[in-house]
């Protein structure tokens, strides 16, 4: 199982705050996970997931879409951030 | 520097600054500057009236990005002590959001590593805004200005 | 900047940080920013331990050249507000010195009028430290390193 | 009348903190006038006022040796600043 939260506007136009969800398969990539996210759920996923200035973390450290997944991995997409 | 004096805190009450540079003060009779910065809260933010801010976060990145900030910082300057407080939740105008204070034996290493901390954090801790404002709520878009800020610190190396 | 948000003080006593920085908050809601700088009096320089560290200082001089440099800093960056309080007489260390709060609408402005200020105190406004240590007494003597870091705001125009 | 004002580590070495004198003519310069003190005095305040370090300041602006003094002046000299 790996757990993937959703955070600020990303959270919102998911109506979605985290999933659990097994990986499709060992060793996969962030991308083809992230498309698999997107094909299993409705056509708004396609437009957030794949919006310009997404950010992605792997186990709380931003990463690029070629990193692999591994079972137990947190995942979070969020927008830029704000804070300070 | 001695990381039993950095301490990192995310939480939803206000802070003392003058307890928070005490403390510091206290941790070494070296400390000669004492560099510090408090974000705050505006009652107007893009021609819009704010009557309340909402702070969400993403709890456990926030305090691990900002560990690792201060790490590159202590790095790049001899600090002494480095003191974090971000708020988060509902704030209002004119209340305090964060605290970055730092030591160091002279003032010009504080002074960096303290503006050093606040254009990282500004840019990489997991910290998003939303205004209440009279026309509804909206999040705070990133503001390119902050990364021109944070990238004035990339090394030539 | 308005300059009743202005304000240099003299004084043997010391000073609470928290309350200064609520004053200058209260100046405007369209502050965002805060930049202050604590100077500290430390336990050892120049490898001697300090007892005692007593200040001397010009009064009225010591006023004007500061209020100089803070319409100096104003001509320079869009400011708020500015607090300036810098104690004399006898201090012990880990004793608070000198404080420059500095407010603006975003913190770049802030940091550097904050930086600026103290660098030209620091070189310009007549006070003078003098140690007591294990040997005896003796005045302090001016860096150049002070000298070099108030040169880094020299405009070329 | 003008005002003599010593601090620091040249009122120590000159024993002396302040001084109120005539000027011994109106438009002197600093220079004349700092010659003028070291001549009423002790060699101990040719040797101070003539440090290579010594600042000297006219109506609390600091000011340079070709300054012309007017009655009423508060002239003073110290070493250089080390507050902060």
């Amino acid at each position: 199982m790996v757990q993937i939260l959703f955070f600020s506007l990303i959270r919102e136009q998911l109506n979605t705050d985290k999933l659990s969800l097994s990986l499709p398969s060992p060793g996969i990539t962030l991308q083809a996970f992230t498309e698999h996210l997107i094909d299993t759920h409705d056509a708004q996923w396609r437009e957030v997931l794949t919006s310009a200035n997404i950010i992605k973390a792997v186990n709380q450290r931003v990463v690029d879409d070629d990193c692999c997944l591994a079972d137990g991995d947190e995942i979070a997409f969020f927008p830029p951030v704000t804070g300070g | 520097m001695n990381l039993d004096n950095v301490s990192v805190s995310v939480q939803l009450q206000d802070f003392d600054v003058s307890a928070e540079i005490q403390r510091l003060r206290n941790q070494s009779a070296q400390v000669g500057a004492v560099a510090s910065f408090v974000g705050v809260v505006r009652d107007i933010n893009d021609d819009q009236t704010i009557s309340i801010l909402e702070l969400e976060h993403y709890p456990g990145m926030t305090e691990k990005s900002i560990a690792e900030i201060i790490v590159m910082a202590a790095d790049r300057w001899q600090l002494i002590g480095v003191r974090v407080i971000h708020r988060v939740g509902k704030l209002l105008p004119t209340d305090q959001i964060v605290l970055v204070a730092v030591t160091s034996m002279h003032r010009g290493e504080a002074f960096a590593a303290c503006e050093f901390i606040m254009d990282y954090l500004k840019t990489r801790a997991p910290f998003w805004k939303k205004e209440q404002t009279a026309t509804g709520a909206r999040w705070v878009d990133a503001r390119s200005t902050d990364q021109t800020a944070a990238d004035r610190w990339k090394q030539s190396d």
